[in-house]
């Protein structure tokens, strides 16, 4: 589970809509990159980054999925999704990348009071 | 202990999210956008979380929704209130 | 005393969160607290630009910014990453990248996004305005 | 497509422009030579060490399309060359100073965009 000093970032949007997801993301790298254990909650539109059949960035944007990918070079190794919101968006976990983990609603809760520090994008 | 600043309207995802994520023990601020849940007393949280929730009086001013607020029974803060909380609350939160 | 820093990630005027901050900022200061600094990041990094010309007889909101700055000492730091892609650069950012002109000047300052990280960690309390 | 203005030029015949913090104006002209060219600049010698270690910043660029900081560095040299060279001191005697900016450069990578 999360341990206390660590810093938990909230990823809330989508890919390609908007550069919330990918400014968001950079954050929690900077924050590994710094040494600080890093873990990344995705609610909502933001468990679109997780799709493992995402293709390359459209409109000339950066692809997402290698970053994903890349986390666990930068040992970010927790990666929550919202549980809740993956089966109102008719999503299986069979179509998002491995090694994410669920978490229930009535569970983020505690997910937030755990960890001191929180980003919310 | 969270404090929760909500700046989006009750319907937003942000606020649906942030619905989520209120633990028993937090507190809840409406402000900008938020601050449209005056008109709505039947928003869930209003009851989620009771005792800890409130609207952000100058942003219901400047939207007109001060009386509706005031005839609903709903509680405000002045920007000095919002400080307060965020004395009383060490996390803050905020859905946007 | 409590020490907080602010997030800012809003747009001027085209998102009320600099306002808000702003705001705040004040009531913050008033109540006998400290501001140690500003981060400015997404498209909060507009609020930097000294080309921003609000008509006369609204807030200018760098200038609001500014002066926070000069009375109470609180830091301006503008996401470096988040600036250049949005057009947005100091006079060596723009030496270094040949561009012509250049909008971000003192006291704001292009900084690392480890600056947040860093004013999460020397502050009480981040409070984020988006 | 070199939307970069040119400062200088990395070599006496004019073939590879720098922008003002010398990188490679145009990423696909580089090549090993180029590497050769800017160690020499920096008063680095390029020895099948320094190599590999490039090779390894390159897969990574290729793999996840950024280039690493440097403790992704460290586990991704770990990953690849071992223990024994995946270890922040052996880089840094490698490439002085800042070892993931330097190496993004004789990699022929972008410029990190990074605030790191």
């Amino acid at each position: 589970m999360a341990t206390p000093d660590a810093l938990l970032v909230i990823l809330r949007h989508a890919p390609h809509s908007s550069n919330w997801l990918r400014e968001g993301l950079d954050a929690a790298l900077v924050a590994a990159a710094f040494g600080q254990p890093v873990h990344l909650l995705f609610m909502g539109q933001g468990i679109m980054a997780l799709l493992k059949e995402q293709g390359s960035g459209a409109l000339g944007q950066k692809a997402t999925l290698p970053t994903i990918d890349m986390l666990e070079m930068y040992d970010i190794d927790k990666l929550w999704v919202a549980e809740g919101a993956l089966q109102r968006m008719h999503l299986s976990t069979d179509s998002l990348v491995d090694g994410v983990s669920l978490i229930e609603d009535q569970e983020i809760s505690g997910l937030l009071q755990q960890h001191a520090k929180i980003l919310n994008f | 202990m969270i404090l929760h600043i909500l700046t989006k309207a009750p319907d937003s995802s942000a606020s649906t999210q942030m619905q989520q994520a209120i633990g028993d023990q937090d507190a809840v601020l409406l402000i900008e956008e938020a601050v449209t849940a005056a008109l709505d007393p039947s928003w869930a949280a209003w009851q989620q979380c009771h005792t800890r929730i409130f609207l952000l009086s100058e942003d219901l001013i400047a939207r007109g929704l001060a009386s509706i607020a005031a005839g609903n029974g709903l509680p405000t803060l002045e920007m000095d209130g919002f400080v307060a909380l965020t004395e009383q609350y060490e996390k803050t939160v905020t859905w946007y | 005393m409590i020490k907080y820093g602010f997030l800012v990630m809003g747009a001027p005027y085209s998102s009320p969160a600099p306002h808000s901050a702003l705001r705040f900022a004040h009531a913050v200061l008033a109540r006998g607290h400290q501001i140690a600094g500003v981060f400015f990041y997404h498209d909060g990094v507009h609020n930097a630009s000294s080309l921003m010309t609000p008509p006369q007889d609204e807030l200018n909101l760098r200038e609001a910014w500014t002066e926070l700055n000069q009375q109470h000492a609180v830091q301006l730091d503008v996401c470096i990453a988040a600036a250049l892609r949005r057009g947005l650069m100091s006079e060596s950012e723009a030496q270094r990248h040949g561009r012509q002109a250049f909008n971000i000047a003192l006291p704001f300052e292009l900084t690392g996004l480890g600056q947040l990280l860093e004013l999460q960690q020397r502050t009480d309390r981040l409070i984020t305005f988006a | 497509m070199p939307e970069q203005k040119v400062y200088r030029y990395l070599d006496s015949k004019n073939m590879y422009p720098l922008d003002p913090e010398g990188y490679l104006v145009d990423q696909s002209q580089w090549n090993e030579s180029v590497a050769h060219l800017m160690a020499e600049e920096e008063g680095l010698t390029l020895t099948i060490e320094h190599w590999e270690v490039i090779a390894v910043v390159r897969a990574f660029y290729h793999r996840y399309e950024m280039a690493p900081a440097m403790r992704p560095l460290v586990k991704a040299t770990k990953n690849t060359l071992g223990e024994e060279k995946g270890r922040s001191i052996y880089l840094m005697q490698l490439f002085p100073g800042s070892p993931a900016k330097r190496i993004a450069r004789l990699a022929g990578l972008p410029k990190p965009t990074n605030c790191l």
